[in-house]
């Protein structure tokens, strides 16, 4: 059921470059679109928002914790986080002897990568998107796993006991939890009967109660553990507090990224918010009907259909309000421990997110 | 019973002196002075290890003991000769003498014999003299640090 | 003896668990500080362990010490006084206390009322101050940040209130031999009337953020538990021991100052969860006497007697006659005690100090076997050491 | 089914005191910050605060006390004259040693020297924080006459 407004974006670049030079549009010309779409969405609305990510943590924490936060760089202390992106920038690269220099240098690459390149599958608006793929919910996934593998490269060659246990914390973590985070999101892909992202936005398109959240009411049962689930092995995929074990600033010190200073921790840094961002994203995706309003004036039909500004305003609403819970419960919560952690996966998680993906089916057949 | 009196029944030559306060035991009897104190005065716990310099010839050794119900302090004292103080270990028996004689150990010299663990603990293993002692000599410099003025 | 990189290990009663080894696997050497967030100050502690699992650690201290004991034997009685505050920096008060309920009682000293019941609200605050921060400071421990800052909020308040009569915000250099230095005004009572309010006020929110959470239940319930038995043997004292349901409050049972006039609870272990002598325990046990001090300040207040605030015939150049002493009080961590002698001479001939917490982290060599590197922190933080006290 | 029971009852504890905690963090995002900015609001500093010291030079006969009691040595006097008459040239106080206990203001005959409410100094080197208060452009030393523009409360004791 897609629209014909809705061709994603770098299609149109494709055949307007085509046209531009009198060509059919091929492969090469989609190739060129998509990383054009892409590269103007990291570096327009990515960045931006990673840090205005950094600025809203800071400044909510403040504000949690009876203080202020950030006041000082720019009005309301905006600029804070761009004063801090200059002072990583301009510190010292420090390699310390005894560390695995390739795989040392290497390692935030892959981080940043992995955590940045799941925003092309991303559907801000009608036909905002890098890269409609059919396997859209998939490629996040797996991006999730690539992440893990820049830690342990981090972990391992920092030479540090304390970077090395981080790591090993996070690969039991992230990979336990992908298990639940794919069962969660095997649930909306089941009902909409699609893997990509932008099927599943448009499948839940008209007014609230077609929201997968709470599909006209029944489908709650199943839809609400998901979310839940889906937004708690979120939060441990993305190394948020209360999992935030890898970096347990109170027993590792810094955990995977103690020996690393300067722009290099910035790629560290930088990429948690990422993945905060994006993980919401896809959550408000699967569940929370992606950039349709909740009145269904941009479903098929409805006042603004297609209006890319209207859905990306709804897209953002969502994403920053799971952005802004994500914060509200770090700044609640103590840390979990380590094998609490997997317990709460494999004996809590895990059961909720099978007994949800069973109902979604079920009422896939009735439906 | 008091300690004074107790010690006196069950370990009368080991007794040097003997007041309301504090009881005086030869040093080598001290295991046994402490454990008469637990068993029959009640003492679970010993609050804490003093050492005493007392130049020319003595060093004293005080073990404050400490019983809950009720609650009082019972007072153990021994004298060693400062050129050769030793005093065996009670550390086997109450944990808490383990630092609190490693603590004197450092301090002032006191040597337990017996003690499991008999090391430095507050100064650096290569520190030179014992600080309570009361001739004892600041060092001029340590590692390189100028430490007189 | 076993050795790690240079460090002998002090061998405790309690041997290092024995794993299944079906995977060959290899052994762990942690520096845990000097420099490390949780920590609290200059503690290192190595660990040898199997993964996440501790299988031995030896604190090793001494990283602060300064060697407060021949500070105080060279220089007069006055002059050292305000030395003993940089012990326990957290309760300075209650070490100045220390040192001079001993002093005075091996000079026979007499003590105005008023000065008593003023050194009692002083210490008290400052108990408040210390255990709140001893929380927060586990909370933090714990990954929970924003309820130390709200402990810290009132911390900040009772600071500001013991600011106004001693003129210092942590070191306060207030109690003097005979008495204490400056009286209190009828506005300070009530703002201190307040305080004890406001505090009172907070202790829902604290426990329902953090005493009570799930999470944090779990992270400490059942965790590190150090039984009667052991905090006796190790001469643990102050919460840690109160917590593992020995009912020994030195306030009570020996009581100075005035304490016995009046009437406050001991709490004791087990409380409402957990397991006697657990993490979780000493913690509520350190919210629980804060409520009683708060009792205590209120009545304090209320029947502060009048009369001077010093004994006038402590003079600048006092000195005390020849004798002895030992006394302990209760200070936040635990008993402080001063082994007290006098030659007569201008300086104190011997004074030892007792740190609780240096009696206190000589249990984690043998209570931190077995234990997760997150059950240690937790260890660590419910045991609620002061370096500058436990180095001295 | 006892188990059954407690798992569902853990996941609900868990849910339950999460919810309770964010009931008390939120709100707090919409109530007055408690901190003060500081080098624009300055806390109120009590009469009592033992900050840097306040010297009233004229006042001063160089008698040494409070040089004496000084547990770390920290005040350094030098005077010209005898007795009643005399006069003080340097009257240095080390900063880097100084312990702020208030010790030198108690033995003072003629109640010169106090402590103030000035509680930050900071310096680039050590020498920065070694003051001499008989240098009278020092913003803390009164001459005769010169009125003290805060409150101190005195710390004399005799």
């Amino acid at each position: 059921m897609i629209l014909a407004e809705t061709t994603p974006l770098s299609h149109q670049l494709a055949a307007w470059l085509a046209g531009l030079l009198g060509m059919q549009p091929n492969w090469l010309f989609s190739a060129v679109g998509a990383l054009v779409v892409a590269t103007v969405i990291l570096l327009l609305v990515v960045t931006p928002v990673g840090l205005g990510g950094v600025y809203l943590e800071r400044k909510l924490a403040g504000r949690m914790q009876n203080r202020r936060g950030p006041n000082r760089v720019g009005p309301y202390g905006l600029l804070q986080s761009l004063a801090d992106g200059v002072k990583l920038l301009a510190k010292e690269d420090i390699l310390q002897r005894g560390v695995d220099s390739m795989l040392f240098r290497f390692a935030p690459y892959i981080v940043f990568m992995a955590a940045f390149a799941g925003f092309v599958v991303l559907p801000f608006a009608p036909g905002v998107i890098a890269a409609d793929l059919d396997v859209g919910l998939f490629y996040f996934l797996a991006l999730i796993a690539l992440e893990t593998v820049g830690i342990v490269m981090a972990g391992w060659s920092s030479n540090n006991k304390w970077s090395l246990l981080g790591a090993m914390r996070e690969v039991a973590q992230v990979v336990s939890y992908e298990l639940p985070l794919g069962l969660a999101a095997m649930c909306p892909a089941l009902a909409a009967g699609s893997l990509s992202l932008v099927a599943i936005t448009d499948y839940q398109a008209g007014p609230v109660w077609n929201w997968l959240i709470f599909r006209h009411g029944y489908w709650a049962i199943a839809m609400v553990p998901a979310f839940l689930l889906f937004y708690t092995a979120g939060l441990a995929a993305a190394k948020r507090a209360p999992f935030d074990l890898p970096e347990a600033e109170s027993e590792l010190t810094a955990g995977f990224h103690t020996e690393y200073s300067g722009m290099r921790f910035g790629m560290f840094f930088l990429p948690e918010y990422a993945m905060m961002l994006s993980l919401s994203a896809v959550a408000s995706v699967l569940f929370l009907g992606g950039y349709h309003d909740p009145l269904g004036l941009s479903a098929p039909g409805g006042a603004f259909e297609g209006a890319w500004g209207w859905g990306l305003l709804w897209f953002f609403l969502k994403t920053t309000f799971l952005f802004l819970s994500q914060i509200a419960l770090r700044w609640t919560l103590p840390r979990i421990r380590i094998d609490q952690v997997m317990y709460l996966c494999y004996k809590v998680l895990l059961p909720i997110g099978m007994g949800s993906l069973v109902l979604s089916a079920l009422l896939r057949l009735i439906r | 019973m008091t300690p004074a009196e107790a010690l006196r029944a069950a370990m009368p030559d080991a007794v040097e002196e003997a007041s309301d306060a504090f009881v005086r035991v030869k040093a080598e009897k001290i295991v046994e002075a402490a454990r008469v104190l637990r068993e029959k005065c009640g003492a679970e716990m010993l609050h804490q290890i003093s050492g005493v310099d007392r130049p020319p010839d003595k060093m004293e050794v005080v073990y404050h003991f400490a019983r809950l119900k009720p609650a009082e302090f019972l007072c153990l004292k021994v004298s060693v000769p400062r050129s050769n103080p030793v005093v065996p270990t009670l550390a086997h028996e109450w944990a808490s003498a383990n630092w609190g004689e490693r603590e004197t150990l450092d301090l002032l010299g006191v040597t337990f014999s017996g003690h499991p663990h008999p090391y430095r603990i507050l100064l650096p293993e290569d520190w030179e003299g014992h600080p309570l002692r009361k001739d004892y000599a600041y060092p001029v410099e340590y590692h390189g640090v100028d430490c007189v003025e | 003896m076993t050795t790690i990189q240079g460090v002998r290990l002090d061998e405790g009663e309690r041997a290092a668990p024995a794993l299944p080894r079906d995977i060959l696997t290899e052994e762990l050497v942690f520096n845990m500080g000097p420099q490390h967030p949780s920590t609290h100050g200059v503690l290192r502690v190595v660990l040898r362990t199997d993964g996440e699992v501790v299988l031995d650690s030896q604190p090793l201290i001494g990283n602060l010490h300064r060697c407060c004991e021949k500070i105080l034997e060279s220089l007069t009685y006055i002059q050292g006084l305000p030395y003993v505050d940089r012990m326990d920096y957290l309760g300075a008060l209650n070490m100045e206390l220390g040192l001079v309920l001993s002093v005075e009682k091996a000079a026979a000293v007499e003590v105005p009322k008023r000065a008593q019941y003023l050194r009692v609200i002083l210490c008290e605050i400052n108990r408040v101050i210390s255990h709140l921060f001893a929380a927060g400071q586990f909370g933090l421990d714990m990954g929970a940040f924003t309820p130390f800052l709200y402990m810290f909020r009132e911390r900040e308040e009772g600071l500001t209130l013991l600011n106004e009569v001693t003129g210092g915000r942590l070191l306060y250099h207030y109690i003097r031999y005979g008495g204490v230095t400056r009286d209190v005004s009828d506005d300070w009572k009530r703002k201190c009337i307040a305080w004890c309010d406001q505090v009172a006020a907070h202790m829902d929110e604290y426990n329902n953020l953090l005493t009570y959470n799930h999470i944090f239940l779990n992270r400490t319930v059942g965790v590190a538990i150090i039984d009667r038995e052991t905090a006796l043997r190790y001469a643990a004292t102050g919460p840690i021991l109160r917590a593992a349901g020995v009912p020994r409050d030195l306030r009570k049972d020996m009581p100075y100052s005035s304490y016995e006039d009046f009437d406050f609870k001991v709490p004791v272990g087990p409380h409402d969860k957990g397991v006697v002598g657990d993490s979780w325990n000493r913690h509520r046990q350190r919210l629980l006497e804060i409520e009683e001090s708060l009792k205590i300040i209120r009545q304090a207040i209320a029947k502060l007697p009048a009369g001077d605030v010093a004994n006038p015939k402590v003079t600048r150049g006092w000195k005390a006659p020849e004798g002895e002493a030992y006394v302990a009080s209760e200070a936040p961590r635990g008993e402080i005690s001063c082994y007290f002698i006098s030659d007569g001479g201008k300086a104190p001939y011997r004074a030892r100090m007792r740190g609780p917490s240096f009696y206190n982290i000589s249990l984690l060599s043998e209570m931190s076997r077995g234990l997760l590197i997150g059950d240690l922190i937790a260890l660590m933080g419910s045991i609620d050491i002061t370096l500058g006290e436990c180095d001295r | 089914m006892k188990a059954l029971a407690l798992w569902a009852n853990r996941v609900w504890m868990g849910l339950k005191t999460t919810w309770i905690g964010l009931t008390i963090t939120v709100p707090y995002i919409f109530r007055r910050p408690y901190t003060l900015q500081y080098p624009e609001e300055v806390p109120e500093i009590p009469p009592s605060e033992r900050g840097l010291h306040v010297f009233e030079i004229d006042k001063c006969i160089a008698c040494d006390q409070c040089s004496k009691i000084c547990p770390v040595d920290c005040i350094v006097i030098e005077a010209e004259g005898k007795g009643k008459t005399a006069r003080i040239r340097t009257f240095e106080i080390d900063y880097t040693k100084c312990l702020f206990c208030a010790l030198c203001c108690e033995p003072c005959p003629t109640e010169c020297i106090h402590m103030g409410p000035q509680f930050d100094l900071v310096g680039y080197t050590r020498d920065e924080v070694i003051i001499d208060y008989a240098d009278r452009e020092n913003p803390r030393c009164f001459s005769e006459g010169e009125k003290i523009p805060y409150e101190i409360v005195s710390f004399a004791r005799k």
